[in-house]
């Protein structure tokens, strides 16, 4: 086998009295891409953090080529040809696209800029990758897709010899990770080390050579990924069996609908919505990315400008703002957790009180109970955080998104949004966290579940409502929840539902 | 943007200096005032100065929530000129009526609160509802306000009349055992500040709308409330100020306030505040309004330099207290 | 008949002597403006020089002056700026501060500030024993400030009098009380205070009686603010006396300057006008009730 | 922190509103003074405005970078002063060698340039190094500079030897085909400052670390050498500004530049420049400068309102103008 492009030899790394990655060996080599899966906070951001660069080991060796080497900063590691897109969004979001794409490195000619390369390059990059938004846009504009895009077009346009890229495709479609991992083999062809990430196990069966599985700071597993199925995998990472992912579904309920919704526009992005809801239902909305569902529901839980009626248990009401949507009891979970679902700088208790606050607080907030509170949040959704009053920034991907979850049920709304539930999360607390939806729904709740993931809508949901371009395409229920008929009202393609007609 | 991603790790990581900071100066400049004039630490001096620090301290407080939601408030020192205006014009109109008496100072409380909400709420409105940026909104006000007392005033200066006068000073130099009423003031209004900041929903807002207005919206925090709410209490507060600062000296003129809304700003990133807003503490509020009034104080006890420089080694002090402070994340 | 314009460029109220002056330019105005239809004014109050000269320059760009009444903010930069107006054949007054350069004015009215520090400075000689201590209160650090202390410092001179201690109150009550206050808590002692100015007078008379010392005899302020004078006519022992610099001085520039314009008087010259001690004897000469300062 | 998620994108889904509302408000101050008298657009008073303006608006270019990296600086006014204190002395000292002429007058030049060079360099160094908050250096620098020129001075004035004013004089009044030089120099400033933040890698950088200064150190910009350069620029301005301030009054004081960085950063803020950072636009800042010279300007032209009025209107007006701007995301 070929020298390894990069390798960690023994690395630990402690945050303060924490140690949370022990003794982990691995090897990239060029040629090859290498999948390095594990549950949340096993320590994999963390290990790309320091094969890239952003963190120092503070035990082990980093070796480029054989040779050991210390990276003084990011830069240092760029120069020797590894980059690295971050699990979270590293753009500047008041630039546009041409500027993030090219920002530290822009092209010039004497004095000046040289726009014109620089739009047609990026042009060119985000062509590769089939995004079709445009060079002049505001980053803050875009949608997550078209940033992780856009931060692969960074990565790709910095021709890396060693690409590491963490969790890609979280935020992406089917579609979209197919030409991301067609870009992917592209450069292994030409010879990159790519080291990838992902909790989406039938990615990783396909596009990786090496496996590496970590669980709890330590290699578990490793070797070549060919031998692996998805079920071994995920017994290796969650450390137990894990089969039936989705809970059984039970008898549809049947029950006056809780919430009416007819006619909603979300101007811009969503036009003439209708559904119904009913207690004790989850409702699956399928649609490809861009299709409005989160504009959708947004706007129905005042966080946009919409119109339409929503009567909820028979009675009309308005939702103009999200303090009024929460008294009326609907919960929404954002699909953002980083600029909109957490305040990264403050601790786990502020923020799992964040939107329940008033339950804790008389005259003033009883900080006793909000630790209990806590302390039931982190049993029930497993999250694990190495320091309880650190930042919640210094939390895994995954725990972020269990905490936010925690959160968005404390107030212990009637109706619950859940937007993309499980982004990020791991296969085993995936089934936790599917388990547990459907007991709120089975308490009584309805439920609500956005998702860019197939399987997910239709292990989970007992009805779907699918979106096409802001309009609802079709609604599916029972044996009719199946992979075509979703894919095929998300492309527009006819309607079976008369129920859509009407609302057209 | 910049900093608040790591300022508050830097504080967990490093609780002892940004905490202790500002402590630290304080007590390097009492320990200073001590060793160059002995009368620094009587209890006349000591009181003198608290005295005198409670009507930025009690602004100050104000600005603390404005800022940790990530506001400012540039009009505060024009404003309370223009209400202590108000409030002198409105006890001397009132005065054939009521007569001195406590009902007319009552009167003249009054003025002062609701002209401080009033002043407050419209700057809030402006800043929440039409969504204009803070320094604009009160840069504007600030010009106004001063303009409106210079107005009332016909230029020159508004002085209450003399019997009522000498009838409301003891709000200013009176007192209880010995304390007086400025003090107690500032004393309560920090204490229900420092509750309200770290124990009250209210605090813990401002914090998550400050630290990032989006999430605290998502999380159905009502933010153009909050905001207006903190710009309220502000006003609020210079009322109150105002109602201790008028019995001082019983007048208004144009240069009422002048700067107070930069000593205001200053203490309260002095002790600890962050700018950009997402965190705030009252106490080390305080402690900053205690540190801009030493260094007066202490430059008029001594004659060391030249009164010239005075305003040269004022803004040293607050540059190392800051320093002090920060020192832990220098290399950041 | 042709309608003339004087423009009037004086500084900003921004403490109680300008307001004064203020009042009394605002007042000439309207005043002279009913007398004389044919005249026209343009008042600019400026909160420094660059603005007071920006002031003069849009006077002449676009209100054409005819005669310009000036009261510098500061004597050195409105030099260039004025002389500039003159030139252009306009008739210029110049008021209380006189410019860096003689012959510019067609008409000159002033206090004289270093006769304000000698008239307060004997003052105080004359009423305190040998050996007497006092602490004295500066002004805005500007050279008015400079003149008067230079003056003061002149007439005290070989007598026995100990300063303890100088700072500058701004010509601004809070800040004179600030100072006060500290004064009292460094110095067990004090016989007289100068404050040269009665809005800082107002702040120390204040700190003093809310300090409860007795050692205070009296305290000098100066400009003849209203409130002050009546009390050195009431004879009251802490405000013995009071220092004229009157801000009319500005309406008499006005009148005089409009007087000229109208009539072909010959009105050019010097109007010096002294300061005067005002002392319970004289203090109703003094005394104009109606004014706001 | 609030604004800078909102904001860029009503740029682009109202690129109308905040370009045009500067404008627009422009036009409309122009259209009001040329109602009130016919000589507001003769050439002369135009010219007047214009070089007036000239002070305020190159040190508002500098500003404009400053504010657009998420920084800020209070001290550009009384640095302004400190600098023309300086200048005068040198070149007073240097009369009697060097005598009346161009060497004397380069080198007063070259003394502004590098003294606002180290100025700037100065308060970067202390908030890129020692990472405190730009408000309180600034503040405190302000303080330092307003005191120091008041010492020179002795309270008093410094004044340019008359002979020298004389000579020198022409570079305010004097110009190429009655454009005056100070109208020259803040064109070029603001040509240069145009392409520096539109069209090199500077004003990117700038943008970028006053959006994200994380995202920036990732993409290998050097951070702190970039804030620093804002501030380096902003002093050399500043330096760039004495220079023409000089000769217009001969003089420096305690008053000189007063509140000027009030003006300069006021005047970038309506011109569009969003100050938390990551956004910012020239040509925005000029527009700024020029509404407010020209509210002084006319309310100069006509005594409708009394002058102790003055302040509010401009008040008013500089609200207003952002008002107009920001119209469109009233709603958000
Ligand atoms: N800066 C930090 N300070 C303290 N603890 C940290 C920090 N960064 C990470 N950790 C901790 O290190 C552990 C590993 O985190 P890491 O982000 O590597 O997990 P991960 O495997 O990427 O998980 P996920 O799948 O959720 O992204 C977690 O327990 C996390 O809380
Ligand atoms: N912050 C935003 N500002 C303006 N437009 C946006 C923003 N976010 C997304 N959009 C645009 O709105 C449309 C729909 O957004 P989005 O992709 O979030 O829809 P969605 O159906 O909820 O898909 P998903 O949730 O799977 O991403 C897209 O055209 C997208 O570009
Ligand atoms: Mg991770
Ligand atoms: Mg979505």
């Amino acid at each position: 086998m070929s020298t390894p492009a990069l390798e960690l030899a023994g690395v630990s790394r402690s945050f303060g009295p924490v140690e949370v990655l022990h003794g982990v060996t691995i090897a990239l080599r060029p040629g090859r891409v290498h999948a390095l899966i594990g549950e949340n906070g096993a320590g994999k951001s963390t290990t790309m953090k320091i094969l890239s660069g952003y963190l120092a080991p503070s035990r082990g060796e980093v070796r480029v080529a054989g040779a050991p080497a210390r990276f003084a900063s990011v830069r240092e590691a760029e120069a020797a040809g590894i980059v690295l897109i971050h699990q979270e969004f590293n753009l500047a979001e008041q630039l546009t696209v041409e500027q993030n794409l090219f920002l530290g490195r822009e092209i010039r000619r004497g004095w000046l800029l040289d726009k014109p390369a620089m739009r047609a390059r990026a042009r060119a990059l985000l062509d590769r990758l089939s995004c079709a938004a445009g060079v002049d846009r505001v980053v803050s504009t875009l949608s997550n897709s078209d940033k992780q895009m856009l931060e692969i077009a960074k990565a790709l346009a910095r021709e890396a010899r060693v690409l590491i890229m963490d969790e890609p495709t979280a935020v992406l479609t089917r579609a979209e990770t197919d030409i991301l991992l067609t870009q992917v083999r592209a450069l292994r062809d030409a010879g990159t080390a790519v080291l990838f990430t992902s909790h989406k196990l039938d990615e990783v069966r396909e596009i990786a050579d090496d496996l590496t599985i970590m669980r709890d700071g330590a290699v578990v597993w490793q070797g070549e990924a060919a031998g692996m199925s998805e079920h071994d995998m995920a017994e290796a990472m969650v450390g137990r069996e894990v089969s039936g992912l989705y809970p059984a579904k039970p008898p549809a309920p049947g029950g006056a609908p809780v919430l009416e919704v007819e006619g909603l526009d979300v101007p811009g992005h969503a036009e003439g919505v209708s559904f119904a809801l009913r207690a004790g239902e989850i409702l699956g909305v399928a649609g490809l990315i861009g299709s409005g569902r989160t504009e959708t529901f947004e706007g129905l839980c005042g966080l946009r400008p919409a119109r339409g009626r929503i009567r909820l248990d028979g009675r009309e009401v308005r939702v103009r703002s999200p303090a009024e949507a929460k008294a009326l009891g609907l919960g929404y979970l954002t699909e953002d957790r980083k600029t909109r679902g957490l305040l990264l700088t403050k601790s786990l208790r502020e923020n799992l009180t964040l939107t329940a606050l008033e339950r804790f607080a008389r005259l003033t907030i009883d900080t006793a109970a909000e630790e209990r509170a806590l302390d039931t949040a982190i049993a029930e959704f497993d999250i694990r955080a190495g320091a309880r009053n650190g930042p919640v920034g210094n939390l895994s991907g995954g725990n972020q998104q269990k905490l936010l979850l925690a959160r968005t049920l404390l107030p212990e709304p009637r109706i619950v949004i859940i937007d993309e539930p499980t982004r990020g999360i791991d296969i085993g607390t995936r089934q936790q966290i599917y388990r547990f939806i459907r007991e709120l729904a089975a308490s009584g709740r309805s439920i609500v579940v956005i998702s860019s993931e197939m399987q997910e809508v239709i292990g989970l949901a007992d009805r779907v409502l699918v979106m096409c371009r802001g309009r609802v395409a079709g609604e599916l229920e029972g044996e009719d929840i199946t992979e075509a008929q979703i894919v095929r009202l998300a492309m527009g393609l006819g309607a079976p539902a008369p129920a859509a007609e009407e609302m057209a | 943007m910049s900093d608040t991603t790591t300022l508050p790790r830097a504080h967990r990581a490093l609780p002892s200096m940004t905490v202790i900071g500002p402590v630290l100066a304080l007590v390097l400049l009492v320990l200073i005032g001590a060793a160059l004039n002995p009368n620094f630490l009587a209890w006349a001096n000591v009181s003198n100065v608290l005295a005198r620090s409670a009507f930025i301290g009690i602004i100050a407080v104000g600005m603390t929530f404005v800022i940790t939601a990530g506001g400012l408030d540039l009009s505060v020192g024009s404003m309370a000129a223009f209400i202590a205006g108000l409030m002198i014009l409105v006890m001397n109109a009132a005065l054939p009526t009521l007569g001195v008496g406590v009902p007319l100072v009552l009167l003249g409380m009054a003025t002062a609160l609701v002209a401080g909400l009033a002043a407050g709420f419209l700057n809030g409105i402006l800043i929440t509802r039409l969504g204009i940026e803070a320094f604009i909104v009160t840069l504007g006000s600030m010009g106004i306000y001063r303009s409106l007392v210079t107005w009332l005033a016909d230029g020159g200066t508004l002085s209450l009349d003399f019997t009522l006068r000498s009838f409301y000073q003891p709000v200013y130099y009176g007192g209880v055992l010995g304390v007086s009423w400025p003090i107690i003031v500032f004393a309560v209004t920090v204490v229900l500040g420092e509750i309200a900041m770290r124990r009250m929903v209210f605090g813990r807002h401002c914090a998550a709308i400050g630290s990032n207005d989006q999430v605290a919206r998502y999380s159905s925090v009502n933010i153009a409330r909050v905001r207006l709410m903190t710009y309220v209490l502000l006003g609020l507060l210079v009322g109150v100020a105002t109602i201790m600062y008028v019995p001082r000296l019983g007048s208004a003129s144009a240069s009422t306030g002048l700067l107070w809304e930069l000593e205001a700003i200053a203490a309260v990133i002095i002790g600890g505040t962050v700018l950009r807003g997402g965190f705030g503490r009252v106490w080390g509020t305080v402690i900053g309004v205690l540190i801009l009034s030493l260094i007066g104080n202490i430059l008029n006890l001594t004659d060391l330099v030249s009164p010239y420089l005075n305003g040269a080694i004022q803004g040293a002090i607050i540059i190392l207290a800051v320093i002090l402070q920060r020192e832990g994340k220098a290399g950041a | 008949q042709e309608t003339k314009v004087i423009g009037v460029s004086i500084p900003a109220a921004t403490h109680g002597w300008a307001g004064g002056m203020n009042y009394f330019a605002q007042a000439a105005v309207e005043r002279l403006e009913q007398t004389y239809p044919q005249l026209d004014f343009v008042l600019a109050t400026a909160s420094d020089p660059g603005k007071q000269v920006n002031d003069i320059e849009d006077m002449v760009a676009t209100r054409h002056i005819d005669a310009l009444v000036v009261l510098p903010f500061e004597s050195e930069p409105l030099t260039g700026p004025v002389q500039a107006v003159a030139q252009s054949g306009a008739w210029v007054t110049v008021v209380d501060r006189g410019l860096s350069q003689e012959g510019i004015e067609d008409l000159y009215v002033a206090g004289d500030n270093s006769g304000f520090g000698r008239v307060s400075g004997a003052f105080m000689a004359s009423q305190l024993p040998e050996g007497g201590k006092i602490v004295a209160l500066r002004g805005i650090p500007t050279t008015i400030d400079n003149e008067r202390v230079a003056g003061f410092e002149s007439a005290i001179e070989g007598k026995d009098i100990e300063v303890l201690g100088m700072e500058h109150g701004n010509w601004n009550r809070d800040d004179a009380f600030t100072v006060m206050q500290d004064f009292l808590s460094k110095f067990p002692e004090i016989d007289a205070v100068w404050a040269s100015d009665d809005d800082m007078a107002i702040g120390v008379l204040a700190a003093i009686e809310a300090s409860g010392r007795e050692d205070v005899k009296f305290v000098l302020g100066g400009a003849g603010m209203k409130e002050m004078v009546k009390r050195t006519m009431d004879a009251d022992p802490m405000i013995p006396a009071n220092v004229t610099y009157p801000p009319s001085m500005i309406a008499t520039a006005i009148e005089v300057t409009a007087l000229g314009l109208v009539s072909n008087a010959p009105v050019s010259g010097e109007f010096i006008i002294g300061s005067v001690l005002v002392t319970p004897q004289n203090a109703e000469q003094f005394y104009y009730p109606d004014s706001p300062f």
